[in-house]
C-alpha cells in the first residue's frame, strides 16, 4: 500500500517536471511579453524530432552525456529560431491586442505542425532513453524508472537555475522590473527591447531543451506540439502570470492530484487536471503566486 | 437642513496599512462640502468607501437616513449619488453624443420607463433632443460628433460633469474637479459647480488641492490627515483651528 | 444619428456585400456540389457561434475558452431529445438545446465572473469547458467519445401541413432561415440599448457602474444570452451533420469562434461572419493539398493577422475611412 | 527514412494537385460512359495520417493494375482522392462532395467515427461505401445500413482469433488481462477477446480461464504510468493491448524499464500492424499483432507478391502495413461487382456486392449478403525487435480461417455476449 502510494507520487512528480519543463519558457514569455505562445508545444516538438535526428546520427548506444549533449544543442538551435520568431513576429505582436498574439502564435503552431510533416514524414517515431536511463532501479519492491528519475532531476535542475537567475543575478533582477513595469524601466535607461528578445530567445531554447529532455518519454508524431500545451496553459495560470515559482509549485499539485484521481477514480481518467485548475482558481483567482518571481 | 449623509465609525485597512481610522462626518442637504488634506491621507479612499466602490471594514454609512453600508456602488448610484474621477472617464471608443445618450438611457433605466428597455434598438427622440440639449448647455455641441478620446482636458472633465449630472443625482461627489486646469478655467469650473449647485437642488462633496476653488465651493470644510479627521466645519473656523495650523505650518506656527 | 465613424458610402458597400453573401449562401444548391452546400450548411451555423461568441468577446471584453460546451450542450440536448421523444416537434429539442446551453452559461457565468477576469477567466472557462468534454465523453447516455450518429433531419408541423426537412436541400433552407433569423435577433442585440451598454462598459466598467448598472449582472447576461444562442446553433447542427461526437465540446473547438472574430475583426458585428468564411474558404481551398494544407493555412492566418491587426473587416473599413477622407479633401481643395 | 518520407509526402501531393484539379466544386456530372469514377475516402492528415496514406497507395495500385488490364467492362476507373482528416464532420463533408462530383462508390476510411457519420448519410446520397478499416461493430450491427460492406475482418472475428492462438499456443497461461483505451473500439475489443477466452480456453486448453478486469486508459495522452502501474499490479499473467499508433508507442516505451515485458507474456495487440514496431525497432518487446493482411502470410499467391513487390519498390518499406492490402481489395471487390452492375447505378452495385466472391492478396473472399461482413482470414504475427537493418523480424504468423471465428450476421441488432 505504501509502495502503491509512493509510486502513484512518482509517477505524479515524473508527469509534473514534464509539464513544467515545457510550462518553464511559456510562462516566461509570458510574464514579459504578455503573449501566451500557442505554437509552445510545437516548438517543443521541434526540439524533440531534432533531438531524434540528432542521436540517429550517432553510432553505437547513446550514453548519457551525449544525450545531454544534443538536447542543449537543440535548445540553442531552437534559441536562434526563437530569435528569428521574434524579429519576424513578435516585434509585430507587441503593438496589438493581447488576443491577437494568440492567433498569431496559433497559427505558427499550425505551421510547426505542417513544417514538422514536410521534413520528417507523418509516421510515429520513437526515440529510446539514452544507455543508462533505460532500466529501472529496484527500491525494496518498487520499481524506480531511471528515466523517469532522470525527468524529475530535469525539472527540479532547470527550475532551480531559472530561479538562481531569477533572483540572484543582475539580468534576472532586471528582468523582473522589466515585466513589472517596462515603462519605469525603459526611464531607468534599461534596454527593454533587448530584454524582450532575451526573454523570447530563452523561453524557446527551454521549449527546445524540454523537447530534448522528453523526446524518450512519448511518441513523436506530428500532433505532439498539442499533447502538452494545453496543460501546460493549466500550470502557468495556476501558477500565477509569469511565475516560474508558481509555475513549480502548480506542476507538482496539477500532477500529483491528476496522479493519485487517475489511479483512484479510473473511471474518468484526466479529469482531475480540470478540476483542480478550476478549483485552483475560483479560490485563488489570481494564481497561487503572482509577478515574475 | 436634514442629515443626507451620515459616516459613523468608518475604519479602513489594507493588510499592511491603516488608511481611515474611525471617521465620522455629516454631509448636510444643500451644502456644499470640501475635503482636505495632504496626499495620502485618505481621501479618495473615503470616497470610494462613500460611493461603495470599496467597503469600510467596520463602521456604518447612512444615506437619507438608512443604512448604505452593503450597497454596491451601482445601488447606491440608484438612490441619488454620482461621482466623478481625478481622471475623467468616459468611453473613449465613442461620440460624446454616444457617451450622453448612454447616461440618458441609463437614468431612464433606474426609473424604469420606456426609454430605458434594453430591446430598445434606437435611442427615443425625446432622449436624442434631451443630450442635445445638455451639450448645449455645456458648450459641447460642436463637438457632437467627436470621439471622446480625441476631447481635451477641460472638454473631458465638462463631459464626465454632464454625464453624471444626467442621472439626476441627489448627493454628487467631484475628486478633485479642477485638476490639471488653467487658472481661467478654474474660475469657470468653481461658477458652473456653484450654479449647478443652485439651480438645481444639489449637495456636494469634493476634494480639492487648489485653495481658492476650496474657498471658492466650499460652504462646509473637513480636514483629513493620517486616515483621521482633525477638523471639520465653517471654512473660516476650519482655517484658524490650532490643530489644522500645527498640521499645516508646524507647532510653533499654531500660536502665531 | 450618427453613431461609429462609418461614412454613408462604406456603409451602403458593407450592406452590398452582405447581401451579396447571403445571395450566394440562398442559391449555392442550385449551382454547386453537394460536399460544398453541406460545408456552406456548416459554416452558416458556425458564424451564428462565432457573431454569437463575439457578444462577449468585442463587445463585452470577455475571453472565453469554453465557448464550446454551449455548442455541445445545444447539439447534445437537442439530439438525445430526438432520441428519447421522437414524437414531440424538433423545434421544441431546438429550444429547449438553447436553454440548456443559457442555463450552463448562467451556471458557469456565475461561478467564473464571479472569481476571475481577463486571462484568468479564459483559462478557468478552459478547464470548466474540458469538464463537460471528458464527462460527455464518457456519458452512456450520449454516445460515450463515439458520439450520437444517424440523426434523422425532422418534419416539422407548420398547423396548415406538415414539411419533411430529409428531403433534398429543405434542411439546408430551413438552417439558412434559422440562422438568419438568431443573426437577426443578435444583430439586435449588438446594436440595441443592451449591446451599447455592454461596450460602454467594456471600455470603462467604473463610469458606467456610476450609471447605476450592475456590472456583474450585465456581464452574467452577456455570457447567457452569448451561450443560449451558441447552443441554439449547437442544437440546428445536429440534423444537419447527422453526427455529434465529443469533439465538438473539445477546447480546439472553443478556439475556433475566437479565431473567427480575430481574423474577421472582433469589433464589428460582421467580422466574425467575415472570418468564419475566410477560414473555411483557405480550408476548402488547401483540402486536396495533402502534406501542405497545415503551412498554407498557418502561413495565411499568420500574415493576415500581421498584417491587418484589425482583423478584414476593421482593416477594410479603416482603408475605407482614409480613401474617403482623401477623397474629401481632394474635393476640398478643387472647390477651393 | 527521412528522405523516402519526404518523396511520399510529395508524391502524394502530386496525387492531391490532380485530384484537387479534378474536383472542381461546380461540376455536377454523374457520367453513364468513360471511367467509372470511385472516390477515396480517408485521413490524409491528422493523427491518422500514417494509415490513410498506405490505405491510399494500396488503392492506386490496385486502380492502376486494373487499368493495365484493360480496365471493366472495357471502362477505366478514374479515381479521386479526398481527405477526412480522422473528422467525422469533414468526412461527411469531403463524401458529400464525391458524390457531387459523380463518385458514388467510395471507399476506404480509417477511424471508425468517420465511418459511422458517412454510413448513415449514404442512404440519402445514393451512394455506397466499402470501409478498410474501420472496425466499429456497430457498421454491421445496430447501425447497419444496405449501403454500407466491410471489406476486412471485425473485432469479434480478430479478438477471438487472438484469443484462439492463445489458447492454443500458451494453455497454460489461464490469467489474462487488459491495458483498453476507453473508447467504443477499445471496448468492443476486450469485449470479444474476452469472448474468446472464454470459448477458446475450455475448448483447447481444457482450462478456465480467469480474467481480470482491464485497465481503462486515456487516449491521446504523453503518460501512461499510472496505468503500466496499474497493469503490473494485475495478478494476470497474458495481456491484451488495443491501445493505437502513437499511444502505444508511448505506453510500451513508458512500460519498458518496470520489466512489464518480462513479467507479462504474452502480449496481444489488437491492431497495431507494424506502425508501433517500425518506430521502436530494436526496443520493440515481443507480442502477437493482429493485421489486416501481412504479405509474408500469402506467398504464392500472385496478387499477394505483386502487390507487396510494387508496394516496397514505392516506399522502401519491407514491413508492410495491412491497410495497403485492405485498400487494394476494395478496390478489386468494386471492379468485380462492376462486372455484373456495369450502369455503376448505386442500387445495381450494392446488389452486385452482397454474396460477392473476389479475388484478393489475401486470397478468395465472400462478401456476406446478409450484413455486408466479409468473410476473410485473420492474420497474427508474432514480431519483435532485432539487431537487423529493420530493427524488426517477424518470429511467426498464424492465419486463422475467417468463416471460423466470425460472429453470426445480425444486420440491426446489437452485439451482446
Amino acid at each position: 500500500m505504501v509502495g502503491d502510494f509512493l509510486l502513484v507520487g512518482l509517477n505524479g512528480m515524473t508527469w509534473a517536471m514534464a509539464v513544467f519543463l515545457v510550462a518553464a519558457g511559456l510562462t516566461l514569455i509570458f510574464g514579459i511579453l504578455h503573449i501566451l505562445n500557442f505554437s509552445h508545444g510545437g516548438f517543443v516538438m521541434i526540439g524533440a524530432y531534432l533531438t531524434y535526428t540528432l542521436i540517429n546520427q550517432t553510432s553505437g548506444p547513446t550514453g548519457i552525456f551525449v544525450f545531454l549533449a544534443v538536447a542543449v544543442l537543440c535548445a540553442a538551435v531552437v534559441g536562434v529560431l526563437g530569435y528569428v520568431i521574434d524579429r519576424t513576429v513578435f516585434e509585430r505582436l507587441k503593438a496589438v491586442d493581447d488576443s491577437y498574439s494568440l492567433i498569431a502564435t496559433y497559427a505558427m503552431l499550425i505551421l510547426c505542425e505542417g513544417g514538422v510533416k514536410l521534413v520528417w514524414g507523418p509516421d510515429f517515431i520513437a526515440l529510446p532513453p539514452p544507455a543508462g536511463l533505460d532500466g529501472a532501479l529496484l527500491l525494496g519492491d518498487l520499481f524506480i524508472p531511471s528515466y523517469s528519475l532522470f525527468v524529475i532531476l530535469s525539472g527540479i535542475v532547470v527550475f532551480l537555475v531559472l530561479d538562481f537567475w531569477i533572483h540572484r543575478t543582475r539580468s534576472g533582477k532586471v528582468m523582473q522590473s522589466v515585466a513589472l513595469d517596462p515603462w519605469m524601466a525603459n526611464v531607468l535607461g534599461i534596454n527593454i527591447n533587448a530584454m524582450f528578445t532575451t526573454a523570447v530567445v530563452a523561453g524557446f531554447a527551454l521549449a527546445g531543451l524540454a523537447g530534448g529532455l522528453l523526446a524518450p518519454n512519448q511518441s513523436l508524431s506530428p500532433g505532439l506540439g498539442g499533447t502538452y500545451i494545453i496543460q501546460a496553459f493549466g500550470v502557468i495560470i495556476v501558477g500565477g502570470i509569469g511565475n516560474v515559482r508558481g509555475a513549480f509549485i502548480a506542476a507538482l499539485v496539477l500532477g500529483m492530484i491528476d496522479a493519485f484521481g487517475t489511479v483512484y477514480v479510473p473511471e474518468y481518467p484526466g479529469i482531475f487536471f480540470y478540476i483542480a485548475v478550476a478549483g485552483i482558481l475560483m479560490y485563488r483567482p489570481q494564481g497561487l503566486l503572482s509577478g515574475i518571481r | 437642513m436634514s442629515n443626507l449623509l451620515e459616516v459613523r465609525g468608518v475604519n479602513f485597512a489594507y493588510p499592511s496599512l491603516k488608511v481611515l481610522t474611525d471617521i465620522n462626518l455629516t454631509i448636510r442637504e444643500g451644502e456644499s462640502h470640501v475635503i482636505i488634506g495632504p496626499n495620502g491621507a485618505g481621501k479618495t479612499t473615503l470616497f470610494k468607501v462613500l460611493s461603495g466602490e470599496m467597503f469600510a471594514k467596520s463602521g456604518q454609512v447612512f444615506y437619507e437616513g438608512q443604512d448604505v453600508s452593503a450597497l454596491d456602488a451601482w445601488q447606491r448610484v440608484h438612490r441619488g449619488i454620482g461621482r466623478t474621477f481625478q481622471m475623467a472617464r468616459l468611453f473613449v471608443e465613442q461620440t460624446v453624443l454616444d457617451n450622453v445618450i448612454m447616461a440618458l438611457e441609463s437614468r431612464e433605466r433606474i426609473k424604469k420607463t420606456a426609454h430605458g428597455r434594453w430591446w430598445r434598438l434606437s435611442p427615443t427622440k425625446e432622449i436624442v433632443e434631451e443630450a442635445h440639449l445638455r451639450l448645449a448647455e455645456y458648450g459641447l455641441l460642436k463637438r457632437v460628433d467627436d470621439l471622446a478620446a480625441n476631447l481635451s482636458h477641460g472638454d473631458k472633465k465638462r463631459l464626465e460633469l454632464l454625464l453624471t449630472l444626467a442621472l439626476r443625482p441627489k448627493l454628487i461627489m467631484l475628486d478633485e474637479p479642477t485638476a490639471g486646469m488653467a487658472p481661467e478655467d478654474r474660475r469657470a469650473a468653481i461658477e458652473t459647480i456653484n450654479r449647478l449647485r443652485q439651480s438645481e437642488g444639489l449637495t456636494l462633496l469634493l476634494t480639492e488641492h487648489d485653495m481658492e476653488v476650496v474657498f471658492g465651493l466650499a460652504t462646509r470644510l473637513t480636514v483629513l490627515n493620517h486616515g483621521e479627521i482633525i477638523a471639520s466645519g465653517d471654512p473660516e473656523e476650519v482655517r484658524r483651528d490650532p490643530t489644522v495650523r500645527s498640521i499645516y505650518f508646524g507647532k510653533g506656527a499654531a500660536h502665531a | 444619428m450618427s453613431r461609429g465613424q462609418n461614412t454613408s458610402s462604406t456603409t451602403s458597400a458593407a450592406n452590398a456585400a452582405i447581401l451579396a453573401a447571403a445571395l450566394v449562401f440562398a442559391t449555392l444548391p442550385l449551382w454547386a456540389d453537394k460536399g460544398l452546400v453541406f460545408l456552406a450548411g456548416i459554416v452558416m451555423v458556425q458564424i451564428v457561434f462565432a457573431v454569437s461568441f463575439n457578444l462577449m468577446f468585442g463587445l463585452t471584453g470577455l475571453v472565453s475558452f469554453g465557448q464550446a460546451a454551449f455548442f455541445a450542450a445545444g447539439a447534445y440536448t437537442a439530439a438525445w431529445l430526438g432520441r428519447a421523444v421522437p414524437e414531440l416537434p424538433f423545434l421544441i429539442f431546438c429550444l429547449a438545446g438553447g436553454l440548456v446551453g443559457a442555463l450552463l452559461a448562467l451556471l458557469i457565468g456565475v461561478v467564473a465572473l464571479r472569481r476571475a477576469s481577463g486571462i484568468y477567466f479564459a483559462i478557468l472557462t478552459l478547464a470548466l469547458g474540458q469538464l463537460v468534454y471528458t464527462l460527455i465523453g464518457k456519458s452512456d447516455a450520449l454516445g460515450r467519445e463515439d458520439g450520437l450518429v444517424g440523426i434523422k433531419r425532422p418534419v416539422i408541423d407548420l398547423f396548415v401541413g406538415t414539411l419533411d426537412l430529409s428531403i433534398g436541400d429543405r434542411y439546408y433552407y430551413f438552417l439558412l432561415v434559422a440562422c438568419g433569423i438568431l443573426l437577426g435577433l443578435l444583430w439586435w442585440v449588438w446594436h440595441g440599448q443592451l449591446g451599447r451598454l455592454l461596450a460602454a462598459l467594456r471600455q470603462d466598467a467604473e463610469r458606467i457602474r456610476f450609471f447605476g448598472v450592475n456590472v456583474r449582472r450585465y456581464r452574467e447576461i452577456a455570457f447567457i444570452i452569448s451561450g443560449g444562442v451558441t447552443a441554439l446553433a449547437g442544437a440546428l447542427v445536429a440534423p444537419w451533420s447527422q453526427i455529434i461526437t465529443p469533439a465538438i465540446a473539445h477546447w480546439s473547438y472553443s478556439a475556433l469562434p475566437i479565431l473567427f472574430c480575430l481574423l474577421g475583426g472582433a469589433s464589428r458585428f460582421w467580422g466574425p461572419a467575415v472570418g468564419a468564411i475566410v477560414f473555411a474558404g483557405l480550408e476548402y481551398a488547401t483540402r486536396t493539398m495533402v502534406g501542405v494544407s497545415e503551412l498554407i493555412v498557418g502561413g495565411a492566418l499568420l500574415v493576415v493577422v500581421l498584417a491587418m491587426p484589425g482583423g478584414i473587416v476593421g482593416t477594410l473599413s479603416l482603408l475605407a475611412r482614409k480613401l474617403t477622407k482623401n477623397g474629401k479633401e481632394r474635393l476640398n481643395e478643387q472647390s477651393a | 527514412m527521412v528522405r523516402t518520407t519526404r518523396r511520399n509526402a510529395l508524391k502524394l501531393l502530386g496525387v492531391g494537385v490532380a485530384a484537387g484539379a479534378l474536383g472542381m466544386p461546380w461540376v455536377r456530372n454523374a457520367q453513364a460512359s468513360g471511367p467509372y469514377k470511385i472516390g477515396f475516402l480517408g485521413s490524409l492528415s491528422g493523427p491518422a495520417e500514417s494509415l490513410g496514406a498506405p490505405m491510399l497507395e494500396g488503392v492506386k495500385i490496385a486502380v492502376e493494375d486494373i487499368n493495365a488490364a484493360g480496365g471493366t467492362n472495357g471502362r477505366q476507373l478514374e479515381l479521386v482522392v479526398r481527405d477526412d482528416k480522422a473528422k467525422p464532420d469533414v468526412g461527411t463533408a469531403a463524401a458529400r462532395e464525391l458524390v457531387g462530383e459523380g463518385c458514388s462508390m467510395l471507399l476506404g476510411v480509417v477511424s471508425s467515427a468517420v465511418a459511422l457519420a458517412v454510413s448513415a448519410v449514404l442512404q440519402q446520397e445514393d451512394a455506397v461505401l466499402i470501409t478498410c478499416a474501420a472496425h466499429s461493430m456497430r457498421l454491421t450491427k445496430e447501425d447497419f445500413n444496405r449501403n454500407y460492406f466491410r471489406i476486412t475482418d471485425n473485432p469479434f472475428m480478430r479478438q477471438r482469433a487472438q484469443a484462439h492462438v492463445m489458447a492454443e499456443r500458451f494453455g497454460e497461461v489461464t490469467t489474462w488481462g487488459g491495458l483498453i483505451p476507453d473508447h467504443e473500439y477499445g471496448r468492443s475489443t476486450w469485449e470479444c477477446f474476452d469472448n474468446g477466452l472464454k470459448t477458446y480456453y475450455p475448448e483447447l486448453a481444457k482450462a478456465e480461464p480467469t480474467i481480470s478486469k482491464p485497465v481503462m486508459t486515456t487516449y491521446g495522452g504523453s503518460d501512461y504510468r499510472n496505468f503500466v502501474a496499474s497493469a503490473m499490479r494485475d495478478p494476470a499473467v497474458g495481456f491484451f493491448v488495443s491501445a493505437y499508433g502513437g499511444d502505444a508507442i508511448t505506453m510500451y516505451q513508458q512500460a519498458l524499464p518496470y520489466g512489464f515485458f518480462k513479467k507479462k507474456h504474452p502480449i496481444v495487440d489488437a491492431a497495431n500492424e507494424f506502425i508501433v514496431a517500425r518506430a521502436m525497432k530494436e526496443n520493440f518487446p515481443e507480442m502477437w499483432i493482429g493485421s489486416h493482411w501481412y504479405s509474408g502470410a500469402f506467398t504464392g499467391n500472385p496478387m499477394n507478391d505483386e502487390l507487396a513487390r510494387k508496394m516496397t519498390e514505392r516506399t522502401g518499406i519491407k514491413f508492410l502495413d495491412g491497410f495497403i492490402g485492405e485498400g487494394y481489395s476494395a478496390v478489386r471487390a468494386y471492379a468485380e461487382a462492376l462486372k455484373t452492375a456495369d450502369s455503376g447505378k448505386t442500387a445495381d452495385v450494392i446488389k452486385a456486392l452482397e454474396g460477392l466472391t473476389f479475388d484478393s492478396p489475401t486470397g478468395k473472399r465472400t462478401i456476406r449478403a446478409e450484413d455486408h461482413q466479409t468473410i476473410k482470414p485473420v492474420v497474427l504475427y508474432r514480431v519483435r525487435g532485432a539487431s537487423n537493418a529493420d530493427g524488426i523480424e517477424v518470429v511467426e504468423h498464424r492465419v486463422i480461417d475467417g468463416a471460423t471465428v466470425i460472429d453470426p450476421a445480425t444486420p440491426g441488432v446489437k452485439l451482446t455476449f
